[in-house]
């Protein structure tokens, strides 16, 4: 293996660790907004990482840079979107969690 | 893991439909349906069906999730007929096991390494004018079928318009709301490439005139719901143009060759690209505005929600 | 612009480029267009039917492609016969719709209308199993449109029964047609006819096939929704509902059944469907008769009647295909006719029940004669187009030796012969002296009496249609 | 197995759990939510049946299919959801206001 | 490589099915659109991985139409599923009721 195939097999792997670390957290945080700051996270970083891995392997600067396009838009739409549904969730009157236990 | 993973998503396919028709929360079901959306291009990109995978993602995630986001705010959160269900429950599952049964037994005798139509497909194809063989097949060899389906989308534009014929916007704080605002001003000009793209790409790659206007359509459904502008209608003249001119244009080059002693949709063999993607490019927008017919509106039923049996 | 290309390419043509100019003139032109576009229509209908009646069968290859690529056109005189039915009961249906509907759903109804005519020619004539598909698919959401084009609840109900009926019928053809095409990689149906061999992927292909186009139809007991849809949709929709759309797909599984699927498969198959049929028959009249809503007898009839038509598959001769086809043509004449009428009489006195025709035969005796003759053709007394359908059939059973089918013809003529009396009957008393009867337009009164005198010359010169069918009656 | 043999058992699986889902639910949107799940079945085995040959390019034919099948599964949903959502409305509009009713045709039961 | 990215791909839509637990817990349903939009994002990393086997580099454009329309039906579910802005109250409105702890 060759250290660029080292560094993006490593760059996959992280991404593919934050993907789950969202999972996870969108499973087990308490409220709307935890859980939305674990899908941020699966947004940047996961794909993020994932698309840096690839884009290093790819075979021309098309590819790459149509793979961070990709990305691009998805960190666009999530700083939107997540705004978005968070500000809904707020208005129609979901509390925030204040570090109490999940009942 | 090649097999690992199209097994896994073989089994998930029928097990999320499953649970889409189970649920008793529309909402879940609908929720659930996205997701069913999701898996099914997977199971297209993995079929090497990448073009059927591009019509998933324009349409799936633009215009039916609007769609359904939309019924939720007309429909009855639990359906009526929860217990009614729950006692044919059984009765269900064992008649989609026997049906499932008997249609795999079809399918386990179908022939395991038939080519289908691909190498004659593969023989013409430099005769249409085309490069990519999908839409070689689309445009020119079932031509016919395609000029049949413009048809189908316009009957269906033209029943969702005249069943609900106004065109309502949403209130005035929604239109002033900055952020949504500033998002469509992102969205734009990224939608207006990527659509213009798809078209180009479709002669020799995936992509074509239904995938380009279903993305126009995506950024119209925000425009809708930002109230930038209404459903288009039936009544106005504009609408009519945009919509008819696509499907005007197709026949007219499907009708040219009959009046000189050519077949309906025979293309002379030297325009073929150049009109198909002069047709292309006009039902793009045909396209989008049958997508955007589709939408409903942005207001909310004004005496709440009625029950829709 | 004689060349079979453009014969065959303006039945299919002419119809759709009426409807998108429709589309496009909106309110003002509609009438006129679509007029101009009808008149076109009809006359490129019998120029083809009458080519086929002096040519033969014609075949035609679209875009010049050929079978496996690419999609074909075959017309016999099978196809001829429905061509020149759907344009002469149609547009005649359409006459009446004007007046019925009002003046908004006209721009939506003529247009409509045009888009069924044009999906049900391109039916009549493809020979592609996938392209049948999609002119399955354009006529069906064609009619939800029309069904519920006046928006109000009773249309809009029907309308989602009949999409939510007819939907799943398509897409069980569509899975039927592609285990056609994943075991022999053809869409034409000639060459399928060719390549089908006996076996599981043809038997479910069959019965999938089957199923769903009976659910279109529909065939006994996939009837459920029929007379809900057929009571809440508009008047002159239900005429085209029953007299052209059903024959659709009826006209579909006629042509697979005979030339695909019928060698290769038991002949019990055949006779279950001709059992389906037959209860059909006899449960459809007797729920006709027991109705006290007008417009619930006629859809109940048209339940029965369909019946009739599934006797062809356990006789499965060309003489019972041409009985079939024949009551095809003169039901939807003779029906369209009967609805048309109803939808006069609610016009003229606003009551849906039955007994509301009292004493109307004196104040409008073009409906009620239309009403008389098109029932004559129900119950199959001569001289009707019912009478030779129901003779062809009655030759077959007795020639086949399946006379059991010849009690169900005459068990079914005798109910028919009761729901029609039941309706005439009330029409000769004297008419109550509360009764307002609003006047309608003549126009209105012809409509259903052009449509019943087509079922009556129907019986009384079927030597032309019966020539007609024989040309290609076998591949 | 095969790849293709997996999918297209799947898509059948898909098809009966749409078709009996169609006909065991009574909410509209239910089913139509069932008639897309059976219309995707059917596609799914269109394209599956497409993907036989492992080596080399799939038949484009059934894409093509399964593209026109796509576009008329959008329609029909389409219009099923436009008559739903009215008929939701002047339902809620005569429960909500009963000496409106909404426009009879008078001819239904 | 391939052997590596096909993993990963399978490994993201494990992460999948696991979301759907909370599709099905709820409780409400913001909390439901989130696991969507969890499912899109994941999805495109998918769609991206199998892109990157050689003939299949029409997924990324696939991957790209997915990102580019994730937005829509975000803002047709804060347009309606959540309720219209004017009723910001939202105690009768919307398909579910935001629990109080």
């Amino acid at each position: 293996m060759s250290p660029l195939e080292l560094l993006s097999a490593a760059f996959l792997f992280a991404g593919a660790a934050f993907c789950l670390a969202g999972t996870v957290g969108v499973l087990r945080f308490p409220d709307v907004y935890c859980r939305l700051h674990a899908l941020t996270k699966v947004d940047n970083l996961g794909l993020g990482l994932v698309v840096v891995g690839l884009a290093l392997r790819s075979s021309s600067w098309a590819t790459a840079l149509k793979l961070l396009l990709v990305w691009l838009f998805v960190l666009i739409s999530s700083a939107f979107t997540c705004q978005l549904i968070a500000r809904a969730a707020l208005r129609r009157g979901a509390v925030p969690w204040g570090g109490r236990r999940e009942p | 893991m090649d097999g690992l993973l199209d097994g896994c998503l073989a089994l998930c396919l029928p097990l999320l439909a499953y649970l889409v028709l189970r649920t008793e929360s529309l909402s879940q079901a609908v929720v659930l349906f996205v997701a069913f959306g999701l898996l099914s291009a997977l199971g297209w990109a993995r079929l090497e069906a990448p073009d059927i995978a591009l019509v998933e993602a324009a349409v799936g995630t633009g215009l039916t999730g609007a769609l359904l986001m939309h019924t939720l705010s007309w429909t009855e959160e639990t359906p009526p007929d929860v217990r009614a269900r729950a006692r044919r429950r059984p009765w269900a599952l064992l008649a989609m096991a026997a049906l499932t049964l008997l249609l795999g037994w079809a399918v386990l005798a179908l022939p395991a390494d038939s080519p289908g139509l691909g190498l004659e497909v593969d023989a013409r194809r430099e005769d249409s004018g085309v490069k990519h063989p999908v839409t070689a097949v689309l445009l020119n060899f079932r031509g016919y079928d395609t000029l049949l389906e413009i048809a189908v989308l316009l009957v269906a534009a033209l029943g969702a318009r005249a069943v609900n014929p106004r065109s309502e916007r949403a209130s005035s704080e929604a239109a002033k709301d900055p952020l949504t605002g500033e998002l469509f001003r992102m969205m734009t000009p990224a939608l207006l490439l990527v659509a213009g793209y798809l078209v180009w790409v479709g002669d020799h790659g995936p992509g074509g005139a239904f995938q380009a206007g279903a993305i126009l359509a995506g950024g119209g459904v925000v425009a809708i719901l930002t109230s930038r502008m209404g459903t288009p209608r039936m009544s106005s003249l504009r609408v009519r143009w945009a919509l008819l001119t696509g499907p005007l244009l197709f026949i007219g080059v499907a009708v040219a060759p009959l009046f000189s002693g050519g077949r309906l949709l025979e293309f002379p063999e030297k325009y073929a690209g150049t009109l198909i993607f002069i047709v292309e490019m006009a039902l793009t927008v045909t396209i989008a505005m049958v997508l955007l017919m589709f939408f409903p509106g942005t207001r909310p039923p004004r005496t709440g929600r009625g029950s829709a049996r | 612009m004689t060349s079979v290309a453009a014969l065959m390419a303006w039945p299919v043509i002419l119809p759709l480029l009426g409807a998108v100019l429709a589309l496009l003139v909106g309110r003002p032109g509609v009438r006129l267009v679509a007029g101009v576009a009808s008149v076109a229509t009809l006359m490129a209908s019998s120029r083809l039917a009458w080519e086929v009646a002096h040519q033969g069968v014609l075949r035609q290859s679209i875009g010049g492609w050929g079978a496996p690529l690419g999609i074909e056109w075959r017309a016999d005189g099978l196809a001829a016969l429905m061509l020149l039915t759907i344009a002469l009961v149609g547009p005649l249906i359409s006459v009446h719709a004007l007046d019925h509907l009002g003046d908004r759903e006209d721009r939506e109804f003529l247009p409509l209308w045009l888009f069924v005519w044009c999906a049900l020619n391109a039916l009549v004539l493809s020979d592609d199993a996938f392209n049948l598909y999609v002119t399955l698919e354009l006529t069906t959401l064609a009619a939800v449109a029309l069904i519920a084009v006046r928006r109000d609840l009773p249309g809009l109900d029907a309308g989602l029964r009949y999409l939510l009926f007819a939907l799943p019928g398509s897409l069980c053809y569509l899975l039927g047609i592609a285990l056609l095409y994943g075991a022999h990689a053809t869409l034409d149906v000639g060459t399928l006819a060719q390549r089908v061999q006996p076996g599981p992927v043809t038997w479910v292909a069959a019965g999938l096939v089957t199923v769903g186009l009976c659910l279109k139809t529909p065939l006994f007991p996939l009837h459920v929704w029929l007379p809900p849809t057929y009571t809440g949709a508009p008047t002159p929709v239900t005429a085209l509902l029953s007299a052209l759309i059903s024959k659709g797909s009826f006209y579909v599984l006629l042509r697979l059944w005979l030339e695909v699927f019928a060698p290769v498969l038991d002949a019990r198959v055949g006779q279950l469907l001709g059992v389906l049929g037959a209860v059909a028959v006899l449960w459809g009249s007797f729920l006709a008769l027991s109705q006290t809503q007008l417009k619930r007898v006629v859809a109940y009839s048209s339940v029965a009647q369909i019946g009739y038509l599934f006797l062809v598959f356990p006789m499965a001769t060309s003489g019972a295909r041409a009985g079939a086809i024949y009551l095809v043509v003169s039901h939807a004449a003779a029906k369209a006719s009967m609805f048309v009428a109803v939808g006069n009489i609610h016009q003229a006195v606003g009551i849906t029940a039955l007994g509301g025709v009292q004493g109307l035969a004196y104040r409008m005796p073009f409906t009620f004669l239309a009403m008389a003759l098109g029932g004559i053709s129900l119950i199959g007394i001569p001289p009707s187009g019912g009478f030779i359908a129901k003779w062809l059939l009655l030759n077959e059973s007795i020639g086949t030796r399946q006379w059991w089918w010849a009690l169900v013809l005459l068990a079914g003529s005798l109910l028919a012969a009761a729901y029609v009396f039941r309706i005439l009957r009330g029409s000769f008393l004297p008419l109550p002296a509360e009764v307002k009867v609003r006047s309608i337009p003549l126009r209105n009164e012809l409509a259903p009496l052009a449509l019943a005198l087509i079922a009556l010359v129907l019986g009384l010169v079927p030597w032309f249609p019966l020539e007609l069918l024989a040309i290609g009656a076998s591949r | 197995m095969n790849p293709w043999l997996v999918y297209a058992l799947s898509g059948v699986a898909l098809f009966s759990v749409g078709l009996v889902g169609l006909f065991s639910h009574q909410h509209v949107v239910k089913r139509i939510l069932a008639s897309n799940i059976t219309g995707s079945g059917v596609l799914l085995v269109l394209v599956a049946l497409a993907r036989r040959v492992p080596s080399g390019p799939p038949d484009p034919v059934p894409h093509a299919l399964v593209l026109t099948g796509i576009v008329v599964s959008v329609s029909s949903t389409a219009l099923g959801v436009a008559l739903a959502r009215r008929m939701a409305r002047l339902q809620a509009e005569a429960t909500h206001s009963p000496e409106h009713e909404p426009r009879s045709d008078g001819e239904g039961p | 490589m391939h052997e590596l990215r096909t993993g990963l791909a399978f490994f993201l839509l494990l992460n999948i099915l696991a979301g759907l637990v909370r599709v099905a817990r709820g409780p409400t349903l913001t909390d439901r659109f989130i696991v969507a939009q969890l499912f899109g994002t994941t999805g495109v990393g998918v769609l991206v991985l199998l892109a990157a086997d050689a003939g299949r580099d029409a997924l990324r454009d696939v991957a790209l139409v997915f990102a580019l329309l994730a937005p829509v039906t975000v803002v047709a579910f804060v347009r309606f599923a959540v309720g219209s802005d004017a009723d910001a109250k939202g105690a009768s409105s919307g398909p579910d009721q935001e629990p109080r702890p």
